[in-house]
């Protein structure tokens, strides 16, 4: 027999199969198999809050069918129409267990939309009351991130302030921070030897705040280093980090007045890989022999290997970063840390800048400002009002 | 000209990308500036190409120290260079995807063949030395415990005792010691998760308040240009 | 396993016991895996950029190619991205700044409210803690120590007051808390540190050595 | 006196000899030290335990890449050994482009160990398929569909194993051993939407994240790094690559804590000696 009797045989059969199991079925079971499934009911249409339009958002309860019921929902079909007679066409199917979904297929901003929840098993389906009208809008402002905008321009207001009043010539104190106290004794005792300083901007871009942060710190140590005469040894990460450093170290030795002894060979770019970078920088390490190691920056699992390599070699360390995860590491093989936030405030410490210190005096009262909202939300939140904590959503929701 | 303008631009930049957050019309300019960075950073990797040989070959060429070894980096760097463009570009390689770990972490690189032994290279060269070099830590780990935890001053004692008892309590042997157990889960928890949400909130303000005076045009030290 | 697979098990044999060699001293084989590396990596990475970012970012959007539209904005970051090549010229170098201030501002303008969000908003808000929701007495006790914790290593970092009085004591407990909490992580890394050493022994062991019994005795 | 001072000068080098030896060798001799069970990888082993032979399989999918081969291949091993020799069915697939050939070696390894069993009735490996939330919803609703050949181009219809396999009702759960994410997503499919058993195995570092899913119940059993596959290991008693692991990272801890404590004992023996002066200099190392 040919391939396709024995094909064709095997179909009717299986048709003939089946079609006994049916009426098996029929008449074994006094209600027939293929009972719709209950509608979902309660549909909600209404346009996705916080977008710039094009969306519809819609929640309903689900079938009296799914998961307590028969259990014999599959999904969910949402169909879609400009008119509440239809004709409604297919836009998505969702799951059964979903609640909820946006239509963000083609939907024209301002013009009305009726919807309905088709609920589906294997065979039939059943569909829910239409709901509508409802026209997606363009929002122009984002009420969810509220509370973020509030933050943003009152931490700008108060750098700003503070910020003017040191300009003012106002006398700003600011605390000593052991790690940087450090940094220019470091710095000084590399000439001391006759052996260069290295100098390590963490391994991230320059899109990475602590990458801007630890440029800025290089700005003041090459102007340190310019004064000694040293070499200062850069090797760096990213090549638009380089690009920046190249600037920022040619800055420091013109300003110390010695453009002269600037070497551009001496910042340079290695790879962007991580461990082919830090195999490079331990080779810089045994062989250069700094006496000076200074790794601040975005560091990652690579720091101890850095700053044990560094240890071996005699060097005064000094290690600074807002990775937390890298903290412990550096401050068991450095000599000091900067951690997290002193980083940070470095750059403002190092050039004793008033308009930088200004912004430490700002960064406090922020941080007061938080600590305050702490014990606000605490207190309201103890006594049964959490109106307060809410506030502090994402997104904020209240003002829905 | 030459100071005025670059500030400029990182104010208008910073201010739309700000903008876009909190006015949702903005967002097209978001999903474009991320790609602008992107195509940016990887132009970039030409000036990176050049510093790195213009660095080997000055070594060569003056006969410095380990020059013979900067000829191996050369050498490594163009074939893998051609190596990747012939595998793609060439007429006889025909492409279907095939995909390998990434440099650093999960990027998966699809749609290069093995041609001229590139993949091969990759997992063979680079992977092996960096999984080796990653795994130098244990080493590390080891001499930095040893040399750094002295009970020398009350806080080097805290940290010595806390790295004690979480070490003892990672460990089969310290589930028998009666309270490690509970004390490693308990240290972990509380105190470590409070100095992490210090520290956390302290960095947000430190990060927030560099990239404002950056926007500002406050901190300009990263241009080169002196105030 | 092949010949060739035997060739580069030996390859990534050699690499690995080079870098070990490290451990002894800086030594010819260490420097040959490390100039070797910094080689292909930067090779890797250059057509990885290629092909990864400059083909789908640049090359496609600006030719014609499928239903999407040629989209000329794209010239913008490449006319930026030439700006920037002019670093290696010595007259024209300055240009490059144009380029260097776009990204700033781009980073700077991301970073600030995800940060804002992430890092002030959300942790004070779990610094909110309802004490009368506690399951137990004990996790109350614990939640009040990490409040105690978290607003003391945040006046640890007051830049503008001397740490005298009761400041000083508080960021004195602060670092406390620090000091403890960094003992804690660096205690439990040294398992996933070991891990990464028992993986390469592994390799050496059962690849390499092993395999090489294999096939030159079957 | 002297062995206090030549400890505290003692050469690191002397220290890396030891972490080496320390690690290498358990691996050689492996000491199977006692392993104390805890709650989550019993729960795994329970469930497991409760499959019925010879009957539905489970899905083992293996998504860990080379970086996290060390902690997690000892424990995909394990519950395959236990699987196995349980004759439960096993289905092996994978999510992740770097984990195909992975999956496929782990699985590979344990059937040769049981030469009873048959590919294509006993296991089978269905390779790595895109789209990991699709490919979960897919098992859903028609799993020939999904796959519909396995690992090495086979037609799904001619392997035994699958036979009368449709989707998770015929599935006795789902094992995702993983360095990422991914079992978060086979708890939200295979869970939530229909109802499959989920146990996962992911890093160390991941567990403490993983927790709260055992305690809401959905996962039925967690194990977590080496520790928890050195765990399950004792369970089935066939110690392996995790025991013997544990045995090296057991010598490794108990090595840097012994070096801790000789080095403060040391430190304060020489520093009667020499009197307080030289502490006051010594600075803040350890400190900041």
């Amino acid at each position: 027999m040919s391939f396709a009797g024995a094909r064709l045989l095997h179909i009717s059969l299986c048709v003939l199969a089946g079609s006994l199991v049916l009426c098996g079925q029929a008449l074994c079971q006094s209600a027939p198999p293929d009972t719709p499934p209950s509608p979902a009911t309660d549909l909600v249409v209404k346009d996705t809050p916080d977008d710039d339009g094009g969306s519809v958002t819609l929640s309903w309860s689900l079938s009296a069918d799914d998961k307590g019921g028969a259990k014999d929902v599959l999904s969910y079909e949402i169909r879609r129409s400009k008119s509440p007679d239809g004709p409604f066409t297919t836009i998505k199917k969702v799951l059964k267990g979903t609640s909820s979904t946006t239509d963000e297929k083609k939907v024209e901003n301002n013009v009305d939309y009726y919807y309905q929840v088709v609920t589906k098993d294997a065979s039939s389906e059943t569909p829910s009351a239409v709901a509508g009208p409802v026209r997606a809008h363009v929002q122009w402002f984002n009420l969810g991130r509220l509370n973020t905008l509030l933050i943003t321009i009152l931490y700008t207001a108060l750098l700003l302030y503070f910020i003017s009043r040191a300009k003012k010539g106002e006398k700003l104190f600011v605390r000593r921070i052991a790690g940087l106290d450090a940094l220019d004794e470091a710095v000084g005792c590399a000439p001391e030897m006759g052996k260069p300083a290295l100098y390590v901007p963490g391994i991230s871009t320059i899109s990475d705040v602590a990458t801007i942060a630890s440029v800025n710190i290089l700005s003041g140590v090459a102007r340190t280093v310019a004064d000694y005469d040293t070499r200062l040894i850069v090797p760096n990460f990213d090549p638009i980090v380089m690009t920046v450093a190249q600037e920022v170290v040619r800055e420091g030795y013109m300003a110390a007045g010695k453009p002269e002894a600037y070497r551009e060979e001496d910042v340079f770019y290695v790879t962007s890989s991580q461990f082919p970078f830090v195999a490079a920088v331990d080779g810089i390490m045994v062989r250069e022999r700094p006496a000076t190691n200074l790794f601040i920056g975005m560091f990652f699992a690579e720091s101890l290997i850095l700053a044990e390599t560094g240890a071996s070699t005699g060097a005064i360390q000094i290690a600074g970063t807002d990775a937390i995860a890298q903290l412990p590491f550096f401050i068991a093989a450095c000599d000091y840390t900067l951690i997290g936030e002193e980083l940070y405030a470095a750059s403002a410490y190092l050039s004793r800048a008033p308009l930088l210190l200004g912004s430490l005096k700002g960064q406090d009262w922020m941080k007061m400002f938080l600590i305050g909202c702490i014990f606000i939300g605490l207190v309201t939140l103890n006594v049964g009002f959490a109106g307060f904590k809410s506030l502090f959503d994402l997104p904020l929701t209240i003002f829905r | 000209m030459r100071r005025q303008v670059p500030l400029v631009i990182c104010f208008v930049a910073g201010v739309l990308m700000l903008a876009q957050s909190f006015v949702p019309p903005l967002n097209w300019f978001y999903t474009n500036a991320l790609a602008w960075a992107r195509i940016i950073s990887c132009i970039a990797v030409f000036i990176g190409l050049i510093s790195l040989v213009r660095l080997h070959a000055t070594k060569v060429r003056r006969r410095a120290a380990d020059w013979k070894f900067s000829i191996i980096t050369l050498l490594a760097l163009l074939y893998m260079m051609l190596a990747g463009l012939l595998t793609r570009y060439g007429v006889f390689v025909k492409l279907h995807g095939q995909c390998v770990p990434g440099s650093m972490g999960d990027k998966i690189v699809t749609g290069f063949q093995n041609a001229f032994n590139f993949q091969d290279i990759f997992l063979n060269i680079q992977i092996p030395v960096q999984a080796t070099m990653f795994s130098l830590l244990a080493f590390y780990i080891a001499s930095a415990a040893f040399r750094a935890f002295r009970a020398r001053t009350f806080e080097a004692t805290l940290l010595l005792v806390a790295a004690t008892i979480v070490m003892l309590g990672r460990v089969p042997v310290g589930h028998y010691i009666w309270g490690v157990p509970q004390a490693t889960a308990w240290i972990l928890d509380v105190p470590n998760t409070a100095a992490k949400r210090g520290i956390m909130i302290g960095i947000g303000l430190g990060m927030t308040s560099t990239a404002l005076k950056i926007m500002l045009g406050i901190e300009r030290t990263y241009l080169g240009i002196k105030d | 396993m092949t010949g060739l697979e035997l060739f580069w098990t030996w390859v990534a044999a050699f690499l690995t016991l080079s870098i070990y060699s490290f451990l002894y001293k800086d030594n010819v084989f260490y420097k040959i895996a490390e100039h070797l590396v910094v080689g292909v990596s930067v090779g890797y990475i250059f057509t990885i950029n290629w092909f990864q970012g400059l083909h789908p970012y640049l090359f496609h959007p600006l030719a014609k190619s499928g239903q999407e539209p040629i989209n000329l904005l794209r010239l913008i970051p490449f006319f930026l991205g030439l700006l920037f090549l002019l670093r290696i010229s010595r007259k024209y170098n300055w240009l490059s700044r144009f380029t260097i201030a776009l990204v700033m501002g781009i980073s700077c303008g991301v970073s600030i409210p995800y940060t804002i969000e992430a890092r002030l908003i959300e942790q004070t808000k779990a610094s909110m803690i309802d004490f009368t929701q506690q399951p137990s007495i004990w996790a109350g006790i614990c939640s009040a120590i990490i409040l105690v914790g978290t607003i003391a290593t945040l006046v640890f970092f007051f830049f503008s007051k001397e740490h005298k009085g009761v400041l000083g004591g508080t960021a004195r407990v602060g670092i406390v808390f620090i000091m403890v909490g960094f003992g804690a992580s660096f205690g439990y890394t040294v398992m996933a540190r070991v891990s990464l050493l028992i993986g390469r022994l592994n390799f050496l062991i059962n690849d390499w050595a092993k395999g090489t019994y294999h096939f030159i005795f079957g | 006196m002297n062995f206090w001072r030549f400890l505290l000068k003692m050469d690191r080098r002397i220290i890396f000899v030891l972490v080496g030896l320390a690690v290498a060798t358990p691996l050689v001799v492996p000491l199977n030290l006692p392993v104390r069970v805890t709650e989550p990888v019993r729960r795994l082993y329970r469930a497991i335990n409760e499959i019925p032979s010879n009957s539905k399989p489970v899905i083992i999918s293996v998504d860990y890449d080379p970086s996290t081969v060390p902690e997690l291949r000892p424990m995909t091993l394990a519950v395959l050994r236990h699987c196995f020799r349980r004759k439960i069915p096993v289905i092996v697939i994978t999510m992740l482009p770097a984990g195909a050939g992975l999956a496929r070696d782990a699985m590979e390894t344990v059937a040769s160990e049981f030469p009873g069993s048959s590919y294509g009735k006993d296991f089978v490996y269905m390779g790595y398929k895109p789209g990991a939330s699709l490919v979960m919803v897919g098992i859903g609703q028609d799993f020939q569909g999904t796959y519909p050949a396995d690992g090495f181009g086979k037609p799904s219809a001619e392997l035994d194993i699958l036979k009368g396999l449709h989707n998770y009702d015929d599935i006795a759960m789902v094992l995702d051993f993983t360095g990422s994410s991914i079992y978060e997503s086979w708890i939200m499919f295979a869970y939530q939407k229909y109802g499959c058993k989920v146990g996962a195995g992911v890093t160390a570092v991941m567990a403490s994240d993983a927790y709260p899913y055992l305690n809401t119940g959905q996962l039925v059993g967690l194990l977590g790094g080496l520790s928890g596959a050195a765990e399950y290991e004792q369970l089935i008693n066939w110690p392996g690559n995790a025991t013997i692991g544990m045995d090296a990272q057991s010598v490794v801890h108990i090595l840097i804590i012994v070096l801790i404590l000789l080095g403060n004992i040391a430190y304060f023996v020489t520093r009667k000696k020499h009197g307080a002066a030289q502490v006051a200099g010594q600075g803040q190392k350890g400190s900041s």
